[in-house]
């Protein structure tokens, strides 16, 4: 079943609450994200990005609200919807006890990816000539761009992305930025934070603001 | 089954329900309580062999037996909350910890205390008392889990966790310590058998049986209401009680 | 650059649940190949805790027979408590467990598999060790067979009991010795029949009693801890 | 009444130090139970009110931040004004 | 002695040359900082950028080459340079079981500084409010901003930050930029990485571009 | 906004040496007491290891008086060994250690005000909770003065010495069972020495002859060991 014959939104979201620690860091919040969406959330420090991105991806519940993939509920539908996922947190996965080809081969494996790829792909990422050296080895960037070489061979339609040019140099930046319109012209979504400005054209950007609230 | 729950399901209205019948628990505890220890202490005959030693039974038997019900309580609790996701479960279940450790530790140290003048020790490796002991362990464990997690309700569901593959320990334990002993001795000093009471050794037992199966329960239930505060100090009802109760 | 098909909502990108176990315990063995120490040090912690009893309690030959099959079991436990910490935290910490729990596979098998791998790395070598030691303590020569049986299927036991004490300690920052708290006290039975074995081998009388119920402890918790861990990993990461 | 006399009571029959010390720490344990149980309740209604306060805080600074954001765009706006300025003359 | 008397730079590096893995990342470098400078060290991911900074800072060790304070070797004077550095790693310092209030007092102490001006101070940063939550509880953002509060206090003329604005939201990198510029004015310097476009004015920053060399 | 007055370089702004000690104390005091855990683990965990060997073992009351001494002792370097993870790990893993180096006091008062600090969460608590342990182990009841003595000489020894290894191994992903490898062997003298003494005092024989050797023992390494601690802190945060 192709998404764009699909009549439901890839993600979406129904009267979402979270709270931490006594406070709500959003209510009553519903979302939905189509096939060719990029999706930017917004808002200052501490106001319940990554913890939106987390309860999206199913990693944390929330408060009160569901989640759905494909209008079907998250937590009912794990292992389809974790097919159609990609996640990368804060932290990037990459055990510094591997070399950057290991660690991304395995990645790939796990995801039901052609791990023969990884060489291949760590060259997309500028990571050519570091194959062997352990990951614990390279510097911050090096270690991100690790874990975000998997996006190059990604068939999942949903990417969701926190803070993925954290440590990344600008040139890497702007690749990342091109790969995300290739993938949502290719009818994925991209669901991200960022606090650096996106030189994405604006009409392709959509946005969810969080303020806070108390 | 659950339909007719569901009412007290509800946080508020058990909040309100507790808060209720609390009193009543209380009065009655003290009247059970007082009158079952008095009695033991002062009217009850003391036993031909062990003199008045023995008077450590009415405490002992209690606080051992009340030791191993509020686990199964737990136990209880804990499978509701893992299975159909009742909150309240879960509050009650963190109530129970902690007052079942207590007790806990009043079985060993009254156990203990008795054990000098009957056995010359204070503490022999039987079956009995090292799976006492034992449980003791698994009680702090549920408490350290529930203390080491900041969110109520994480520390609920991973103490839920522990609480269920402890019980099913309890038995093993239980059985497999009174293998190993038997093994290596006859455990012959604490197999008194059931020690066929006089009727005025039960009475005074058995009130004071239901002056600490009381007290326990209420216990329980003040510390259950301080649980509920926790998991929904958000809610509107909590934070109205709580401004009303300031003025 | 990449020849890219339109995308799809699809189940079929996924490993068959035999290649998903069969990868994480290659990459879990990678790990603990790539530093040998890993795979040497819970021997040596194993050896050392050993030999630190006849230094602390003396050398008379009656008395270290005597407690030879406690102490090597109580060491047992103690060496794989001490690795357990290996078996989820350094994944949390760097975000893999994330991206395990995310992956498209039940979570039980990707759990199962990384037990095993850990029993591969720190519970195989004792049975291997342990003969050894048992010399050094004047272990009972009948008792030989019973220590490795024992060590063989209590091993795994303590490995996957293991797991679930680690499972729910993983998100908290100093779960050290809270781990201690949960885990040993679901040890003890298999303590317990494990050196009752040793003891009836000892006097030439059958212990396949004690073995059948650690069997049976063996099968329970393959069988279940892994659910539970699973059960724990969500909780304790969310 | 099983005693002859208080002396004879607080004895009890030589075994005076294990069972007052049973009693004893009984009696201690529990109401250190009884006290800490109360205590947290009260302390639990206070921390409650305590958050209420420091949530008041909080919207206060949220406010402030917002005027903050809002004096920040308006400078931004002023300076690219500027700047067209220039590039006009 | 007031640094603007001094005749000698802040901070100044004789042929530092780094090699990590058998590969040079810098060869005969010198470097010379004085008061009033912001410089920024510049170059893609993994090229020494993090290397420099510690070797800068006495944390790490040079291949070959030294590093003077005042025209003096720091690893002699050890004491000295520290009462004058700030430096910021990477990681950010901050302990998950103390309150923010806690940790910045503690760092301020640490540093000799007035430990009573925490909570004045997380207001700087935007933390009003969440002064007693423990640090572990707060988003990245939040977390970095306990540790970045100490500039705000901080005597030390030398600043040494390694990508100070990471998990920062706009306004805080406004007012951060805008405290370097007031640093540097009082006879300060301050040497940072980041991947970020600095707002500053150019002529304000010098540029360390570090290249690949293979 | 703030009212600073032109950078100068300068020397001034540096606490003294006692209260820079005391601001380190105090730091991980209130860490330790904030997870009230950190402070009741070690002991659970004592006490824990302590009744495995009972149960490993059997519980006739003449072998455990006889082991009881060693059973302590190596108990008591267990838990050490266990909490020691606490010292420098979570101080390295986010940053704290690094401004540490970087404040400006002589490394070895802030090293000694950490083990200090360890050895008040971790040892002090060991000295109470002993003596009810010796009684479960039927201790000889000569022997408790000389339990306590080595013991509060003892502890210390082992925070001191541990923090090397700690120091050594802060900078390894998996220093867990390294680090045993590394102090176990270091800890064997105060055992051997404090396990004599137990066992001479039993007999009622003077045993101050031990007791000064651990004392010895002590003064040694805490003059000692924080320069050491700070040299390899130097060496593992490169
Ligand atoms: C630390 C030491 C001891 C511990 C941990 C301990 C523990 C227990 C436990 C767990 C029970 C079971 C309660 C139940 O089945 O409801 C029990 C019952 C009992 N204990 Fe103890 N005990 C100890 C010492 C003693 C001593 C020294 C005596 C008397 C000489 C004693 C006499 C009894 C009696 C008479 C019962 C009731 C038995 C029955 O009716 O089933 N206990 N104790
Ligand atoms: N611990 C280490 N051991 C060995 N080599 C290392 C280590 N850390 C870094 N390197 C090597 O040094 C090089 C430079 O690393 P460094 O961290 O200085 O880069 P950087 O310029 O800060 O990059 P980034 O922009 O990604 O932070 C890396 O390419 C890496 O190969
Ligand atoms: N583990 C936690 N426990 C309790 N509260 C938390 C926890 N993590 C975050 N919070 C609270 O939730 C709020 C939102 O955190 P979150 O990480 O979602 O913010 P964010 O928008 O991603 O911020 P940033 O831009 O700094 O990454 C924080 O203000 C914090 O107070
Ligand atoms: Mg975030
Ligand atoms: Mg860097």
């Amino acid at each position: 079943m192709s998404i764009t014959n699909s009549a439901f939104p890839l993600i979406s979201a129904g009267k979402l609450t979270c709270i931490r620690e006594d406070r709500i860091l959003f209510e009553a919040l519903n979302i939905e994200i189509n096939a060719g969406d990029i999706v930017q959330v917004e808002g200052p420090n501490g106001v319940g990005k990554t913890s939106l991105l987390r309860i999206l991806a199913g990693l944390s519940e929330p408060f009160e609200g569901k989640v759905y993939f494909n209008n079907k509920l998250i937590n009912r539908n794990r292992e389809l919807f974790h097919q159609n996922l990609l996640y990368l947190g804060h932290l990037p996965g990459v055990k510094g006890e591997m070399s950057a080809q290991e660690n991304l081969s395995f990645n790939l494996a796990l995801h039901g990816l052609d791990s023969e790829a990884a060489e291949q792909t760590l060259q997309e990422v500028n990571l050519l000539g570091f194959e062997d050296a352990l990951a614990s080895h390279l510097s911050a960037g090096q270690h991100r761009r690790i874990a975000l070489a998997r996006l190059w061979q990604s068939k999942a339609p949903i990417w969701i992305l926190d803070e993925p040019f954290t440590a990344i140099d600008k040139l890497g930046v702007k690749k990342l930025e091109k790969l995300f319109l290739q993938h949502v012209k290719q009818g994925g979504c991209v669901i991200l934070t960022t606090h650096q400005d996106l030189s994405l054209p604006d009409e392709q950007v959509k946005k969810i603001v969080l303020t806070y609230k108390f | 089954m659950w339909k007719w729950l569901h009412p007290y399901a509800n946080p508020e209205v058990t909040y309100h329900f507790t808060g209720k019948i609390l009193p009543w628990f209380v009065a009655l505890t003290v009247i059970t309580l007082s009158t079952g220890l008095v009695w033991a202490l002062l009217f009850a005959p003391a036993d031909y062999q062990q003199g008045d030693s023995f008077r450590i039974f009415y405490i002992h038997v209690p606080a051992a037996s009340l030791s191993m019900g509020i686990y199964v309580g737990m136990a209880v609790a804990a499978f509701c909350s893992l299975i159909w996701q009742l909150k309240l479960a879960d509050a009650s279940a963190a109530a129970m910890a902690p007052v079942g450790a207590v007790f806990t530790a009043i079985a060993l140290l009254t156990g203990s205390a008795w054990g000098k003048p009957m056995w010359g020790t204070w503490w022999i490796w039987d079956a009995r008392l090292t799976s006492e002991l034992i449980l003791l362990f698994l009680y702090l464990g549920v408490i350290a889990l529930h203390n080491a997690f900041e969110d109520k309700n994480l520390a609920g569901r991973a103490a839920s966790i522990l609480t269920l593959v402890g019980v099913i320990n309890i038995p093993i334990i239980k059985y497999s310590v009174e293998w190993w002993n038997t093994l290596h001795q006859g455990s012959t000093v604490s197999k008194l058998g059931k020690p066929s009471m006089t009727i005025d050794m039960l009475w005074p037992f058995i009130f004071c049986f239901l002056g600490f199966a009381l007290l326990v329960t209420t216990i329980i239930c003040i510390r259950f209401r301080t649980e509920i505060l926790a998991r929904n100090s958000i809610r509107p009802w909590v934070r109205n009680l709580v401004i009303l109760e300031n003025k | 650059m990449l020849n890219k098909k339109v995308m799809t909502i699809t189940s079929s990108n996924k490993l068959s649940y035999r290649d998903a176990f069969m990868l994480i315990i290659k990459r879990d063995l990678t790990i603990a190949f790539r530093h040998r120490d890993d795979i040497l040090n819970p021997i040596i912690f194993f050896i050392i805790v050993v030999t630190l009893f006849p230094l602390g309690i003396g050398p008379e030959a009656s008395t270290l027979s005597r407690i030879a099959p406690g102490i090597i079991w109580v060491a047992a436990l103690l060496s794989t408590l001490l690795s357990l910490d290996n078996l989820f935290k350094s994944d949390h910490n760097d975000g893999s467990l994330e991206q395990m729990l995310l992956s498209p596979h039940p979570v039980f098998i990707l759990v199962l598999a990384k037990i095993i791998a850990h029993w591969l790395v720190t519970g195989l070598p004792l049975i291997f060790i342990a003969p050894i030691l048992a010399v050094l303590l004047h272990l009972n020569e009948n008792s030989y067979g019973a220590l490795m049986l024992t060590l063989l299927l209590g091993t795994p036991v303590l490995s996957l009991l293991g797991a679930i004490g680690v499972a729910l300690t993983v998100g908290i920052k100093k779960g050290g010795v809270l781990l201690s708290l949960l885990v040993l006290p679901l040890y003890i039975p298999v303590l317990i029949f494990a050196t009752s074995a040793i003891d009836t081998s000892a006097m030439n009388l059958p212990y396949s009693g004690q073995l059948a119920i650690i069997a049976a402890l063996f099968f329970a918790s393959l069988t279940l801890a892994p659910f539970a861990v699973s059960a724990a990993l969500k909780v304790s990461t969310n | 009444m099983q005693f002859d006399s208080i002396s004879d009571f607080f004895n009890m029959g030589g075994y005076a130090f294990f069972v007052w010390l049973a009693y004893g720490a009984t009696a201690v344990m529990l109401a250190l139970l009884v006290i800490s149980s109360n205590s947290s309740f009260k302390k639990m209604k206070q921390q409650i009110a305590q958050r209420q306060k420091r949530e008041t805080k909080l919207r206060q600074a949220a406010q402030l931040q917002r005027t903050l954001e809002l004096e920040h765009d308006q400078q931004e706006q002023q300076a690219e004004k500027n700047n067209s300025k220039e590039v006009l003359s």
